[in-house]
């Protein structure tokens, strides 16, 4: 799960971690002298990279100059996604950025810190040898050398290193105790009276371990379309593309294997839709439902049935077309346990089915050619 | 030989009176596996199956000394069980079929076995079968498979049972067929599992099926080039998937334009590996490799 | 530290674990009808085992014999101690006693847990067989899969399993962030009603982890004499025991083998005072007056002078004595780096020197032979 | 050879801008050790008595490959110095002069060790010298010590140099002299060290100098029975010590009637060790075995 800004850094605050004392609003209405106790920025609330270039950050020094502002940004789309919210902090006085970051290391299989002197800027444009990259052994955590070598790598000394240490804790705390996927403060900001604290925050909490976040703080916020949230609500793994064949396979590999194949003869997927491993036909119409729900011109089945029984899923299919006025195009491929039975099923509700993946593929583009993507 | 399940494997299944266990237990079984003892927590002294059930694994250990645990435990607390065959004694593989384990524990866990030199295959894999061995260890489907000489190591499951499946019809049966996880820390890498395969007598050539997201295949390709002399034919999943979006599998996902397919077909290929465009075509450069 | 039972109980409710609500007196006149609600329990507080033999643990259904029961408790010298206070706890209905400690195994270098379905006894009567002993790994604490073990081999189940898993990790919890030597719950009681609940609490902290645990409750108990008190607030290591001839050497192996060598020459040594490592004369001057304060009937100083140089603790000791009209005598052995110079700090002061260890005890024994154990 | 110690060590001493890290850093390189760097955080680009001075043990390893670390390092920061120390790679043996630890700092740098190979010598300890080898990391005062080709393990300070001093003027030199430490929780224990010493051809003869607390001894005199082919001789610490106190050390207290010294002489004797009844004994016995 993506957070805001704000609730990224409700969270650090929680952990100790300096930011700027800020308010959230979400009209213009809602700023008032208390908001605008001096220069502030307005910082739209979108779970996109790139605001400040598309103009989702702006500076005011009135509350009126604050509203019109703020009206600007709360009308905007930045990069497609809707501004709910703003946060109003005080404008910093920054004598100098600082980039830092945890997340994992997927190769080493450990958490790592990435941390440069350059910050307020994007991490990827840091000279690998200007960086500071630094692996944790999450059994023994976070100790101090780890942040003594960070200071000495990004030439830190006294007071500075010394709240940088702390705040290089407090984020690993972060890490670990909200389970998070990335903490990242870019940039660190040093003002110039030489308070470091988070200028910006960062944090992506891993949806498997929401369950043991319950106090999360809420937001409003599109880091899903509504359908997708569904699906979600339901367990499916259900994602929304550009295009618009609508692809159903069993197993998150054998998806993308699907859409692969639909790609490599000029087809466009609109749907992923992983229906995993199940045995319940009623998960399948479900999960099929849903797929209608999008509106795909048409729907690609793609079944190899191992622990799935294929005719479990073609009842659960039929069971969803059933009473629906103009379904789309439906190709089934479906190989595997139970395949003839399967195969029955389908063909008594009026659908065939191929035995291979690609002619599977090149049936569905054929019978809708306009989707090809640069067609 | 095949690599980590062999004639003299004796299977714990942790969670083994589950739905999941209950049938994957009797289908391990079916394939010929031995399937020592299971573990569930207030069903000791029961049997499932003809399998004694243990309350604990340190019971299961002292009764029947399995060697290889099976884990289908619910995935709050996967992570306990996990610690629980490592402490135990005697367990060298615990293979971890569990899905939406939280990363942090999979951190934990993967961490603290590498450290008591235990391995941890996933998690959410479909486990490991050895056909030559007549020994399977997880949860795929048995028919598809052919004892031969070729292993498949892979991050997806039905994906490569499709892989397996063209495989076995054309006639090339498998040594072993590794599932990593599809989860972005898993405990079995690419290049651990390469090792292993280049080392086995009964493995002459290498699937490895990838997908987007990591940079494990790019890690397996500097690897190959180095230290595997036998031939890999690789197929790479998720050519197609946008960026920042999670494909159905936790590990499966682009970010900030690190982990494409394209980027890791690229770095097989200089390595020498033939990269199949298509799933049918790993039988026909299997053959030519 | 050892802690008292009221003080360890309130530390195991700030972990979570079950106590009864008991509230603590120093005076009878304190009792009133809230401590008495029923019948209760009195008990002395101690450092020292074996109260409950020894007559501190006594019962009463009404305030004036609560307050005729604690008027003699605290009264009472139990094995030498003092009660300064009693816990008034209602009287549970006990159906059932268990055992639980969590302590370090020295030879495993790991935490243990101790279980027992005998409790209220003391667990060195328990047999091996039916003790559950589980040594924990520190790097991933305790785990769940412990405690089904420890139920396991109690053959405890149902509501009563989970609650004592959740007391043992509690106490592990408190064992781990309390910085504890012992936690002991003796007995761990299940009621009538089905609770479970800590009947007795013993708790020891660290010394030497004190500095992170500011907030300990307060207690007032006699652990220590007041001249050990002394010492321990100086960072000596200082020991009353029975005898009374003073030892003061130079590190804690050192000392107890120049008490043993009193010993067996007959001699009964009341001090044991470990100078530690020191160049500094007025840190041996300070040890040297506290010495003087327990009021041995002879000193025996013993130096090995490595890196601790003999000079240094002669100026010391002379400085020490000077201006004490009667001090007891003095038998010095010093050996090691300087130790010429300082046998001629000492002879002007009128002390005189011997070479070895065993000449120095037998003269210290042959000026007090009165002082032999058993004489 | 001795142990833990040789020619080929290359000392860094954690700590060496300290009272006593700059003492005995001098002390060391005079008895013979290469002292290839120190760690001081904020001391980094200075040098203490010709010794360069870094920032980091990360920075000193890069600069200075040490293969054994010395610290000195103050109790509260002790683990931290410990883990880095056993991360910075390297450095295989880490002997910790530090006292007043908190045990669970000990308890858990001793496992974390353990696990990823390093040796600790220590907390609490005078650190360990070869004078077969002139070769020091410790705090023990040189001047005492003599070639030879006896070993010396011991729980204490002071009562091992009164014995080496002993052994010395008796012409009985050492291979290695080895502090264990006093405190509960040690990184090195008797049987560890014996080990060791049975292995090393350096050594002829044994001293084991125990005291009250604990196990160790009890422990040892199992080993020695099973392992031990070398001569050892004891001496133990405590005989009139009471229960339930601590004798100066940490780790010398007799607990519930266990861990006293008559229980740990009758094991070691038992096990065919003489036990010197004083200090001064020891050179005779070990003459005599």
């Amino acid at each position: 799960m993506k957070c805001l800004e704000y609730v990224a850094k409700e969270l650090f605050r929680r952990h100790g971690i300096p930011t700027p004392s800020g308010i959230v609003v979400t009209t213009p209405e809602q700023i008032d002298s208390t908001a605008v106790p001096g220069p502030v920025a307005l910082k739209a609330q979108v779970l996109i990279g790139g605001r400040g270039k598309a103009g989702g950050i702006q500076f005011a020094s009135s509350v009126p100059e604050a509203r019109q502002k703020a009206a600007a940004i709360l009308a905007m789309k930045i990069r497609g996604f809707p501004v709910h919210s703003l946060l109003i902090e005080p404008k910093l006085d920054i004598a100098r950025e600082l980039y830092l970051s945890i997340l994992i290391d997927r190769a080493a299989r450990l958490p790592v810190i990435l941390a440069s002197a350059a910050g307020g800027i994007e991490i990827e444009s840091v000279p690998e040898e200007q960086l500071f990259r630094r692996t944790i052994d999450p059994l023994i955590g976070l100790q101090p050398y780890i942040t003594r070598e960070l200071n000495a790598k990004l030439g830190l000394t006294g007071e500075t290193a010394t709240q940088v240490a702390t705040i290089v804790q407090q984020a690993y705390e972060v890490f670990v105790q909200e389970d998070a996927e990335l903490v990242e403060i870019n940039p660190l900001v040093i003002t110039t009276q030489g308070k470091v604290l988070a200028g910006d925050g960062k944090l992506v909490i891993d949806n498997d371990a929401l369950f043991r976040h319950k106090d999360l703080p809420e937001q409003k916020a599109d880091e899903f379309t509504d359908l997708e949230a569904e699906a979600r609500a339901k367990g499916i793994a259900f994602i929304q593309l550009e295009g618009d064949i609508g692809v159903i396979a069993n197993g998150a590999g054998l998806t993308m294997a699907t859409l692969d194949a639909l790609t490599l003869v000029g087809g466009a997927p609109g749907i992923f839709l992983d229906l995993g491993g199940t045995d319940d036909p009623r998960q399948v119409t479900g999960a099929f439902e849903l797929m209608l729900k999008a509106h795909p011109k048409v729907i690609f089945l793609n079944i190899f049935g191992g622990i799935t029984k294929c005719d479990t899923v073609a009842s659960g299919v039929v069971a969803a077309l059933k009473g629906i006025a103009a379904p789309p195009p439906v190709i089934v491929r479906i190989k595997g346990l139970n395949e003839v039975q399967a195969k029955g099923i389908l063909a008594d509700a009026g659908l065939t089915s191929v035995d291979y993946l690609e002619e599977g593929a090149q049936r569905a583009v054929d019978l809708h050619p306009g989707t090809a993507r640069g067609a | 030989m095949a690599i980590l399940l062999d004639l003299s494997t004796r299977l714990l299944i942790q969670g083994i009176t589950g739905h999941q266990g209950t049938f994957h237990a009797q289908a391990c079984r079916e394939f010929g596996t031995y399937v020592a003892a299971g573990v569930t927590p207030g069903k000791g002294g029961t049997t499932q199956g003809g399998v004694p059930v243990f309350d604990t694994v340190a019971q299961a250990v002292a009764a029947q000394r399995p060697n290889v645990s099976l884990i289908f435990v619910p995935a709050r607390f996967a992570m306990d069980a996990v610690f629980e065959a490592i402490d135990a004694g005697g367990i060298q593989t615990v293979i971890v079929i569990t899905e939406h384990i939280p990363f942090h524990d999979a951190l934990r866990m993967v961490t603290y076995a590498r450290l008591r030199g235990v391995r941890i295959v996933g998690p959410n894999c479909p486990g490991v079968i050895s056909p030559c061995q007549a020994v399977k260890a997880g949860i795929m489907p048995s028919s598809i498979f052919t004892a031969g000489d070729h292993a498949v190591i892979s991050r997806s499951g039905t994906l490569t049972y499709e892989i397996v499946h063209h495989m076995s019809v054309n006639g090339l049966g498998q040594s072993t067929v590794l599932g990593l996880g599809g989860d972005p820390v898993v405990g079995t890498t690419f290049i651990e599992a390469l090792a292993l395969l280049q080392a086995d007598p009964e493995t002459e050539k290498i699937v490895l099926v990838g997908e987007i997201g990591g940079s494990a295949e790019e890690d397996a390709a500097a690897y190959i080039t180095q230290h595997v002399t036998k031939p890999v034919v690789a197929y790479i999943a998720g050519h197609s998937a946008p960026e920042g979006k999670r494909m159905g599998h936790a590990g499966a996902i682009i970010t900030r334009g690190k982990g494409t397919a394209a980027s890791k077909a690229h770095a097989l290929e200089k390595a020498g590996v033939a990269v199949a465009k298509r799933p049918f075509e790993v039988p026909q450069l299997l053959k030519k490799a």
